[in-house]
């Protein structure tokens, strides 16, 4: 009967700590899970076995577990690349944003880890919790209009033609979902980029601080500009990070009273 | 899709062992381990299979459990080391180490010296004094640990203690030498080498990233 | 008879479970999560063959007519353990490492930079 | 066994010693020195001999296995330490002993847990070796290496289980002599050892980690991995099919993994994984050759493969450091005439072509094959020589002049010329003109099937990691599926 009874308590705790958003939830858990086992082994009248099991499953596997993570203390960002915004350099980023993160960095005392990614991956990504926030060229779309989010930057989508031919976007962006009919999709900027470069795009949904890069670029000298949406870049958080949401913001208000956020914007955009 | 695929091949997998594995019951009687354990000197089944009959798996066993520590110290060791200064030494940690660390390796050495008769050997016992050692670590400060315990020696203890029982192994097996003694004996020098070896892969892992 | 059935049910379904985690979940911290657990059930079903209705340990002095648990896949779980232990911290150090230089746990990422590095 | 076990254990000694001294390369050479003796006393075999007491104790047995692959390990030592490579640490050798020392262990393991742990040696010090120049790619090779072997080595852990609680003991030679009755329990047993066999010995389907894992790693442990690591889960897998008696089981495994390898092979630019998918077909002719029934064969073949894709990989190594490239279009007029010519050496004696090795052991298969696995082995050799005809390409081409520089290949290539003669000596049945005229024949026109193959171009599936779990998920169901449906 205890047999019985600790092996669905095992079940359970291995289907709880395998579900978990936060590793850290799901290394306490199967910790947990691995001592139950033990008690299962002794039930067994597998007492080696079972001792085995706590000093090693038990103990060492979840002291591994925890050296090798400490994740608490890391913000984990999904970054999605955007010249001006949040631009890969080296080990970290260089950007408006990129200033934005390490004064929260040094507000929380939390080290930042940036993970890129591409626009489609930022739902999956803040829903399960395996990234803490995400930014970069980020305006929320529908589907993600649920997660916590701070505006920082107004901005517009608009829909730039060249020619006859599809119009292009990103895939999984607010962009696409503006995109119109017969419209075509791309993983990411570089193959949107070099779609418009072969021809094969008639234009572009785009908001105003891409299309000033294709415009800088010389990609889009001479395109008939129409706007769609007034909206802003926003960074979004993962659902259980409200607080931190809130810490950005405080950031951003004082950044705006100091009188610096227009020396940033500035210097970047 | 990719789901659908995942939950119907494990649903299936499942469902087939299942099947097979009620099959097996009921089992019959276990077989008479108790002539075999005399003969090695053990009151303990387990270990009399575990470092008699089955020596040699144990033997591998060791060396798996060995050259894993290895990777993970050449695996580790290029990466940055933590930046920030280790734990301050605390009065309340560190003399609750001092007084719990002697009953640790106390009990570790225990486990190991009474493998043979009731359950331990030196498995859990190396894991668990392995522990202790990162337990004296919380106190002290992991770097300074590590500097006081002498990285070449620490190397010398655990192949030594391989080595030893690579030796000791087959040297018992070709001249046909058996009794408790050896049971302790290997105990002991598993325990030393398992309990070197975690000190070593807990050190790596806390001191490469994240502080204990 | 069920203590082992039932111990030996969950083994079989622990495998399941950790191969599910490992399939589905996208960090690699997570799929290793699941092995560990997947290999705890293959441990499990070998534990729970051993065992005997009413048995006791395999330990001398016990009374007699008593019946044993086998010791013998006691003692390859014991071997089990370990090497599952091994590998698992080997997996990790190479986990953090990958981490470490590519700023990613993602598999699908991972391999991607490693194909890149190797289309040189 | 007494010398045997003498040799294995100096092995493993001194290659520990390896770790606390800073001259493992020269103990390497005295753990070889070791061997050799202990090979000479014990060969060429000795009888089933127990380590330990009682009936749980190990079984050993000298048999012609692992008579041909003492022979084979030692001398890939040999050429291994003799082949100058440089900037190599010292636990790459410590560990390169450790690996011989396991495999000579495993090839003599009669025991279905001790081939386990056996196994986890060496797939252990293989992830080490994969790791060890640390690139970001490599320590990604061998990690899903780790994951999908480890995935594996579950099913082979539950089978043990399911064997043991069927017959009550663990020994292949118990378990062949007394033929138990095939209870559904024991043929579901089988069946996941067999999976974590073959998840360990690169048969495809189950072991989709070796394309990257021999593709990405250094040069000469890419040779070990195909020569003998891999091999020792064909090994096992021999063993297991051979103690049961379901040869048929790794006839459809051998089919499955002989021509999908040579599919994957035509699409594939980078020079290694070529030849890693090449290994995977190649090991279809030696599953073949087990499941017939033909284990002189398969045994050559194993050995010959050894030595041939050893000689590949090196040379491939080469080939890599001069080309600064691992793309095979860009070795094209790039590499030194001596590379050149052993990549072109080697992928003859792959295509099968007389007198080099690949055909004296191909001949001992098909010598014993039924007629429609004669055809079988005509296709995979038409395929081989197709695909290895865009190595071909590399001797034609322009490069820096021919100078060796190398002497360990060339005592290698020896070897592999040696055997293949020796072979015909000592088998005539397979130096008949008609045989050898089929066999060049075969490679002429695969040859030129190759050219107009190499033009087109086709999509095959990427197997990464999720993908590979899935096939071996899918693969070890199928198995297991037959194995009960067939009792």
């Amino acid at each position: 009967m205890t047999a019985v009874l600790l092996s669905v308590l095992a079940l359970t705790l291995a289907a709880v700590a395998l579900t978990r958003r936060r590793l850290l939830w799901g290394i306490a858990v199967l910790g947990v899970h691995s001592l139950v086992l033990a008690g299962l082994y002794f039930s067994l009248a597998a007492p080696d076995v079972a001792l085995t099991e706590a000093a090693i499953g038990f103990g060492l596997v979840t002291f591994v577990y925890l050296l090798s993570i400490r994740r608490t203390g890391r913000i984990v960002v999904a970054a999605v690349e955007c010249p001006g915004l949040l631009y890969p350099e080296g080990e970290g980023a260089v950007g408006l944003l990129w200033e934005l993160l390490r004064e929260l960095s040094t507000r929380t005392h939390r080290e930042l880890e940036l993970r890129w990614v591409e626009r489609d991956e930022v739902q999956a990504l803040l829903s399960t919790s395996e990234a803490d926030l995400a930014a970069g060229d980020l305006i929320p779309s529908a589907a993600e209009a649920h997660f916590p989010e701070v505006e920082f930057l107004p901005t517009r989508i608009v829909r730039a033609r060249l020619g006859p031919g599809p119009l292009g976007a990103l895939r999984g962006s607010r962009e696409a979902e503006l995109l119109p009919k017969g419209g075509r999709l791309f993983p990411h900027r570089g193959a949107l980029l070099s779609a418009l470069e072969r021809g094969e795009l008639g234009g572009v949904v785009v908001n105003l601080l891409e299309l000033r890069t294709m415009y800088l670029g010389g990609k889009l000298r001479e395109a008939e500009v129409e706007p769609l949406e007034d909206t802003s870049f926003s960074v979004l958080f993962a659902p259980d990070e409200e607080e931190l949401a809130r810490t950005l913001e405080e950031v951003v208000a004082e950044l705006r009273e100091r009188g610096e956020w227009d020396d940033l914007v500035r210097r970047y955009l | 899709m990719r789901i659908a695929a995942v939950v119907g091949v494990l649903a299936l997998l499942v469902g087939i062992l299942l099947v097979g594995a009620f099959g097996l019951f009921p089992l019959g009687d276990s077989p008479d381990w108790e002539k075999l354990a005399r003969a090695y000197g053990a009151e303990n089944g387990v270990a009399a299979v575990v470092l008699g009959t089955r020596l040699y798996d144990t033997l591998l066993e060791v060396m798996v459990f060995a050259l894993a520590m290895v990777g993970v110290r050449y695996t580790l060791t290029p990466l940055s080391r933590w930046k920030e200064p280790v734990v301050p030494e605390r009065g309340v940690v560190r003399e609750m180490a001092d007084l719990l660390l002697p009953v640790v390796i106390v009990f570790s050495l225990y486990l190991a010296a009474s493998g043979h008769l009731g359950p331990g050997g030196g498995f859990p016992a190396g894991a668990i004094a392995g522990s202790g050692l990162l337990l004296l670590a919380m106190a002290k400060g992991i770097e300074r640990l590590s500097r006081e315990l002498h990285e070449g020696t620490l190397e010398l203890l655990e192949y030594g203690a391989i080595g030893g029982l690579l030796v000791l192994g087959v040297a018992s097996g070709l001249f046909g030498v058996r009794g408790s003694g050896l049971l302790v004996l290997f105990n002991l020098l598993i325990g030393i080498e398992v309990t070197v070896g975690t000190w070593v892969v807990l050190h790596y892992f806390g001191s490469h990233r994240g502080e204990i | 008879m069920t203590a082992s059935l039932s111990a030996a049910t969950l083994g079989i379904v622990l495998v399941a479970l950790g191969f599910g985690a490992l399939l589905l979940r996208r960090s690699l911290i997570w799929k290793l999560l699941g092995l560990n657990v997947a290999s705890g059930g293959a441990i499990l079903f070998l534990v729970a063959l051993s065992h005997r209705p009413g048995a006791r340990p395999p330990l001398m002095g016990y009374p007699e007519g008593v019946p044993s648990a086998d010791p013998l896949p006691q003692a390859l779980v014991l071997t089990a353990i370990v090497i599952h232990f091994a590998t698992l911290a080997l997996s990790l150090a190479y986990a953090i490492s990958l981490t470490e230089r590519l700023h990613t746990q993602e598999t699908g990422r991972l391999e991607e930079a490693a194909e890149e590095e190797m289309e040189r | 066994m007494t010398a045997a076990v003498a040799g294995i254990a100096g092995y493993f000694v001194l290659g520990i010693l390896g770790f606390l001294v800073p001259w493992a390369r020269a103990l390497s050479a005295g753990a070889l020195l070791v061997g050799t003796v202990a090979y000479a006393l014990w060969f060429p075999g000795f009888p089933t001999g127990y380590l330990g007491l009682g009936d749980w104790a190990i079984p050993w047995r000298g048999d012609i296995l692992a008579a041909s692959f003492w022979g084979l390990s030692l001398f890939l030592h040999l050429i291994l330490l003799v082949h100058q490579e440089g900037g190599r640490p010292q636990h790459y050798y410590a560990l390169v002993t450790l690996l011989f020392g396991t495999v000579l262990s495993t090839v003599l393991s009669q025991d279905i847990f001790n081939l386990y742990v056996s196994l986890e040696l060496t797939s252990l010090i293989a992830f080490l070796l994969v790791g060890i120049e640390g690139k970001p790619a490599q320590v990604w090779a061998s990690l899903k290496y780790l994951i999908l072997t480890s995935c594996g080595m579950i099913f082979y852990l539950l089978g043990v289980g399911f064997v043991y609680a069927e017959t009550e003991t663990l020994s292949l030679v118990r378990l062949s002599s007394s033929a138990p009755a095939m209870a559904p329990g024991l043929r579901l047993g089988i069946a996941l050892l067999l999976t974590g066999a073959a998840a360990k010995g690169g048969v495809f389907f189950y072991a989709l980690w070796l394309p990257v894992a021999h593709g990405y790693a250094p040069a000469p442990v890419s040779a070990l991995l195909s020569s003998l690591v891999v091999k020792m889960g064909i090994v096992a897998l021999a063993r297991i099919s051979a103690a049961f008696g379901i040869g048929e089981v790794l006839v459809a495994l051998g089919l499955v993994t002989g021509f999908l390898g040579i599919l994957h092979m035509f699409w594939e630019k980078k020079l290694k994984v070529f030849l890693a998918y090449s290994t995977m077909s190649q090991l279809g002719y030696v599953l073949l050759g087990f499941g017939l029934g033909a284990w002189e064969g398969a045994v050559a073949y194993a050995v010959a493969h050894g030595l041939f894709k050893a000689l590949l990989f090196l040379a491939a190594g080469e080939a890599e450091r001069e080309a600064k490239s691992h793309l095979i279009p860009r070795h094209v007029g790039r590499i030194s005439g001596e590379t050149r010519a052993l990549l072109g050496l080697g992928a003859l004696a792959i295509m099968g072509v007389p007198p080099l090795a690949g055909y004296a052991a191909k001949g001992l298969i098909t010598a014993v094959a039924p007629p429609w696995v004669k055809g079988v082995l005509i296709a995979l050799s038409l395929g081989t020589a197709a695909s290895f005809a865009r190595l071909l390409v590399l001797p034609l081409g322009e490069g820096p002049k021919f100078e060796i520089r190398h002497p360990a290949l060339w005592v290698l290539v020896a070897a592999v010329a040696g055997t293949g003669i020796w072979g015909l000596v000592s088998f005539p049945g397979i130096a008949l003109p008609r045989a050898l005229l089929t066999a060049l024949l075969v490679s002429a026109a695969g040859i030129t099937m190759g050219w107009p193959f190499s033009r087109l171009s086709a999509r095959l599936p990427r197997w990464h990691l999720e993908e590979a779990l899935l096939a071996l998920l899918f693969a070890s169901l199928a198995l297991l599926l037959f194995q009960f449906l067939s009792g």
